[in-house]
């Protein structure tokens, strides 16, 4: 299973690298992605990793206040939410797509954190779920 | 266009409408007949989707259409698909799909002018360089139109050289009668060998009464594009700045149009791939480096107009247009290509 | 109604208020059309009518002809239309004080069968907004307003996420990527649509129903807040691809977890661009 | 039956770096026999294909008479062409072609020829250049005019040495104001103004020029009025192009397609166009 996270420098990724100094075991199907911030994740990063035949993607920053640049995860929270109503009325599985705010001390909610999100994207690919890309071609076009 | 094979000259008077036979045939004896090809052809027709008529694989018969205005799109798709993937590019090799242009198929009920376009189309990708798909396609294909009894008043094939019941790029040409009575016109052997020992031969006063629905039709066809003589001297007149103010440069006109061919050539992953483009497209002529020759919108509808009306038939001896009307009746703004080719010779 | 817009439309041109006035008018075949006048004595080709669907605000952000032209543009516009301008002058799009404005009343669109269509029956804009347009015509309308349930989205919403696809996915099939939809909007006015970059390329232009769900989801988010709901890509769109339902799930999520409703005044921009600190976050 | 759109696999034997964005590759076909039959003449081009990222034109750089090998120049501008830099001697990469028309040797014979180039436009001049000074005795004065941005834009400088080193060629380089460095010999100055300042041979000679869009069309003003007259002046268009053989239709100038009619044209066949092109 291949999941893309994309951390925020200054929270997440610091967390994340926590959880990896403090020998927190969790799963390893995350590729992690930095970011400056996470209003730095463009919509149109998370729909090319699903074109890519990603399983799944999660966006993580700072909790709302906390930000470095003070504002940037309060645009995050509006866009990712809009996202993924919309990837979720297009039948996008609502589990292959997830957004977190984990800190710089929260190695701990990290780990659950992945373990969290590898548990629902596998359930999701478990009963089927067709990955947002696949095989499926339009009538007639192959080689006719 | 090569020497004259033997026998191809008795072809040559077939398309012309010269020696052709005609059988006659009952709906049901015809559907039989489809029903049966469809074993080992695809077969194609007009279907209802949404309230819209499309030409679709069809799964069985009763999908099938009898009765339409012009379809969204038309045959053209089936031998210069929206998206055609060409090769696979490793590393190392390239991969080819060879056997799947091997597929038979039967068009079924293509329309006059759509099948017109095709002798257009074969031009272009027949003539010098080949193209391989697109002849496998071609000669993998049955073409079977339906005649055009009730022509839409946006149509205007007449003035380009078609007809409502034209035979050129069709193997079969079929005409509806009353009481579920078919006319079926064979034009080439490909078309023959569907309909061999099947029906009756046309009698005389079928025959006649035959002449008589297709005078009538052609009658009806009101329209009429007249091609300035003078289009080239045009190119640097304000009328194309005036005429092309509405356009939004969007690509319906030309990914309806049977006869537009423009095409990109995209890598998606290994597969390269080959799909629709326009000139309508602001990107269509912009290179890398950014330079864009066409980036104005008179530019760009203005190349569509001469592509058709002036370099296609200096280059190919054809208009690249048949009539079929879908540019303007698709046109999200309405721009009649008719109104604007015919006042274009007396602009300043 | 139509003396009185070629009488105004004739005024500006005459005394160099504007020089341009877009409005519609007929071709041969008696379809609308949208007309570009730039003399006094052409107002006569103007036409208003229950046909004249087309949201000409699309033309003010066009640079072919915004370029080209100097000195004010005349439009006419309707309710809706109105609603498109108000986004774009948000936007700063579009200078207020380079366009003259003729609102005009609107009792809903017909269909060629004469049923109104169905934006229409929902619109709160039957009226121009006196406080945008420089001259307002045609008196209140007779149409009254009827309540949006969204039904449409809500059958939608209704199935579960594979049927959604499938749902999607058949209209998908269809498109052919001829862009009207985008080019129609009044409210995709890039100058470069990310959808035509080449480097690095979003989605690939060939049209395979995933290319085209993407191409899909792109234009919903990037119209998310912003979309007024004119209609303009459902009624253009040549393969029947209900747009519109698609738009109306982003108008129905913003109004919801915003509060937000775009063309409602020329300065609140769109819910992207702000924030709020209590905003929802429940599915973090 | 060959699919026309099916590149040959070749392999990548040598880059030479020319400038800070200029690439100079040498390829070689993996099938020995491909490279046996493969022939050109100086003007026309290839389509280079990077798997996975796509294709793109390129007009071919050395000469017919250099034999076993093609080069192309190129120069870092979109996507295929930032992939191609990236590649490294042995990668593949796809070609298919020669697909275009031709300089016209038989036309150039016994005239002074004149070439005016501008950056990377250089790179079918070379090609031609190479091959007249591989038949010398065939043409009577030759000069080449030939700037670029900064002295660090200027391509092929070993070639340029030699070249500025040899009697019967003769080679006026320039670069634009403020593109010149400290120890900068030639001359400072736009291409159009250089070529109206050296004395260029009216009679019996050819222009052929070859350089950014903006270039060219002041070097045909100049040259006007300089009294050369049309039929006289051979420029290579740029176009964007796709397939190569006149079917994708993107690259028309009137009635001509650049990929199948070109990319070598006389000002005389698109006079009434070149408003649209420049």
């Amino acid at each position: 299973m291949k999941i893309v996270g994309f951390l925020c420098n200054w929270c997440s990724y610091a967390g994340a690298d926590l959880a990896g100094i403090s020998r927190l075991q969790y799963p390893a199907d995350i590729r992690i992605i930095r970011v400056p911030c996470s209003g730095r994740v463009n919509p149109m990063l998370i729909l090319k990793c699903f074109q890519k035949g990603i399983d799944g993607v999660l966006v993580s920053g700072c909790h709302p206040g906390d930000c470095h640049y003070q504002e940037g995860n309060y645009y995050t929270r509006r866009r990712m939410l809009m996202l993924r109503s919309l990837l979720d009325y297009f039948g996008i599985d609502r589990r292959r797509f997830h957004v977190s705010w984990v800190s710089a001390s929260e190695g701990v909610k990290w780990a659950d954190v992945v373990k969290k999100v590898v548990e629902d994207v596998r359930a999701a690919t478990e009963e089927g779920t067709r990955k947002v890309t696949g095989t499926e071609q339009i009538d007639h076009d192959r080689g006719n | 266009m090569g020497v004259l094979k033997p026998g191809s000259f008795f072809s040559l008077l077939k398309e012309n409408g010269l020696l052709m036979e005609s059988l006659v045939l009952q709906k049901n004896e015809f559907t039989k007949i489809l029903k049966r090809a469809m074993n080992d052809h695809e077969v194609i027709g007009p279907r209802e989707e949404d309230g819209r008529v499309y030409f679709r694989p069809l799964e069985c018969m009763d999908e099938l259409i009898w009765e339409f205005d012009n379809t969204v799109n038309n045959i053209k798709d089936f031998f210069f698909p929206p998206r055609q993937e060409l090769y696979e590019l490793k590393e190392e090799t390239i991969v080819t799909f060879e056997n799947a242009c091997a597929k038979k198929r039967i068009i079924l009920f293509a329309r006059p002018c759509d099948a017109r376009a095709l002798k257009i189309l074969d031009k272009l990708f027949l003539e010098d360089y080949e193209d391989r798909l697109y002849k496998a396609a071609r000669d993998n294909t049955t073409v079977m139109g339906l005649s055009c009894q009730a022509p839409d008043q946006r149509c205007f094939c007449l003035s380009l050289g078609g007809s409502p019941f034209g035979t050129e790029g069709l193997d079969v040409l079929i005409t509806a009668f009353q009481n579920d009575r078919l006319i079926i016109s064979l034009i080439t052997e490909k078309g023959e060998d569907i309909f061999k020992g099947k029906g009756n031969k046309a009698k005389q006063e079928e025959l006649q009464s035959f002449e008589r629905v297709k005078k009538k039709a052609e009658e009806s066809v009101k329209r009429e594009i007249r091609i300035p003589e003078n289009l080239p001297d045009q190119f640097n007149s304000e009328y194309w700045r005036d005429v092309s103010r509405a356009c939004i440069s969007c690509g319906v006109c030309t990914y309806l149009c049977p006869t537009c061919h423009c095409f990109d050539i995209v890598d998606e992953e290994n597969l390269r791939i080959r799909c629709w483009d326009t000139c309508s497209f602001n990107n269509f002529t912009r290179m890398a480096s950014g330079e864009n020759p066409r980036k104005n919108k008179f530019e760009r509808y203005r190349q569509r107009i001469y592509h058709k009306f002036s370099y296609y038939k200096i280059n190919f001896d054809d208009f690249a247009c048949v009539g079929c009307g879908r540019c303007s009746s698709y046109c999200p703004v309405k721009m009649d290509i008719v109104e604007i080719v015919n006042n274009a010779g007396s602009s300043r | 109604m139509i003396e009185e817009i070629k009488n105004i439309a004739g005024k500006l041109l005459k005394n160099g208020d504007i020089g341009l006035f877009i409005g519609y008018g007929r071709n041969s075949l008696g379809d609308v059309i949208p007309v570009f006048i730039q003399k006094e004595k052409d107002v006569k080709t103007l036409v208003w009518g229950s046909d004249c669907f087309y949201n000409l605000t699309t033309y003010l952000t066009d640079r072919d002809i915004t370029r080209l032209q100097e000195g004010s543009i005349g439009i006419l516009l309707k309710g809706c239309d109105q609603k498109a301008l108000k986004v774009l002058i948000s936007e700063s799009q579009v200078r207020r004080e380079r366009i003259k404005i003729i609102g005009v009343t609107c009792d809903g669109m017909k269909n060629p069968d004469g049923s109104i269509l169905s934006k229409c029956e929902t619109c709160d804009v039957h009226d121009p907004d006196p406080a945008l347009c420089d001259a307002v015509i045609g008196g209140k309308s007779t149409k009254k307003e009827a309540k949006d349930d969204f039904a449409d989205v809500a059958a939608v919403d209704a199935l579960d996420s594979s049927a959604r696809r499938e749902h999607w996915n058949r209209y998908f099939k269809r498109c052919i990527r001829c862009y009207a939809c985008r080019n129609v909007c009044p409210l995709c006015y890039c100058k470069e649509c990310v959808l035509d970059e080449h480097n690095p390329q979003w989605v690939s232009p060939s049209p395979s129903a995933d290319n085209n769900m993407f191409f899909h989801i792109i234009r919903a988010y990037h119209l998310t807040g912003r979309c007024i709901d004119c209609g303009e890509c459902e009624r253009v769109c040549p393969v029947g691809i209900p747009l519109r339902r698609i738009n109306r799930k982003m108008i129905q999520a913003v109004r919801e977890s915003f509060d937000f409703e775009a063309g409602k005044d020329q300065k609140t921009k769109s819910p992207l661009t702000w924030f709020r600190q209590e905003d929802p976050e429940d599915f973090f | 039956m060959k699919d026309l759109f099916i590149p040959e696999l070749a392999r990548i034997e040598s880059i030479k770096i020319e400038t800070r964005d200029i690439k100079t590759l040498r390829f070689m076909f993996q099938n020995e026999e491909t490279g046996k039959i493969f022939r050109f003449s100086a003007g026309q081009f290839i389509e280079l294909s990077v798997p996975r990222v796509g294709e793109s034109t390129f007009c071919i750089a050395s000469a017919p008479s250099d034999t076993g090998y093609i080069e192309c120049s190129i120069k870092k501008v979109g996507r295929v062409t930032e992939a191609i830099h990236m590649l490294e001697v042995g990668n593949k990469i796809g070609i298919r072609g020669p697909y275009g028309n031709c300089f016209p040797m038989e036309t150039l014979k016994g005239k002074n020829l004149i070439f005016v180039g501008g950056g990377i436009g250089l790179a079918p001049l070379r090609s031609l250049i190479r091959e007249v000074l591989h038949k010398r005795k065939e043409f009577e004065d030759l000069m080449l005019i030939y700037g670029a941005r900064t002295v660090s834009d200027l391509v092929y400088k070993d070639e340029l040495d030699e070249w500025t080193k040899r009697s019967d060629l003769k080679t006026v380089l320039t670069v634009d104001p403020g593109g010149q460095s400290e120890s900068w010999n030639g001359k400072v100055g736009f291409v159009p103004v250089v070529l109206r300042d050296v004395s260029a041979p009216r009679e019996n000679s050819v222009v052929i020029t070859c350089g950014p869009p903006i270039m060219i069309k002041f070097v045909l003003l100049t040259l006007r009025e300089m009294g050369f007259n049309p039929s006289q002046i051979i420029t290579t268009l740029e176009m964007k192009m796709k397939c190569g053989v006149g079917k994708c239709g993107r690259c028309n100038i009137g009635p001509f397609y650049v990929c199948k009619d070109g990319p070598v044209f006389t000002l005389e066949q698109i006079e009434g166009f070149v408003e649209e092109i420049f």
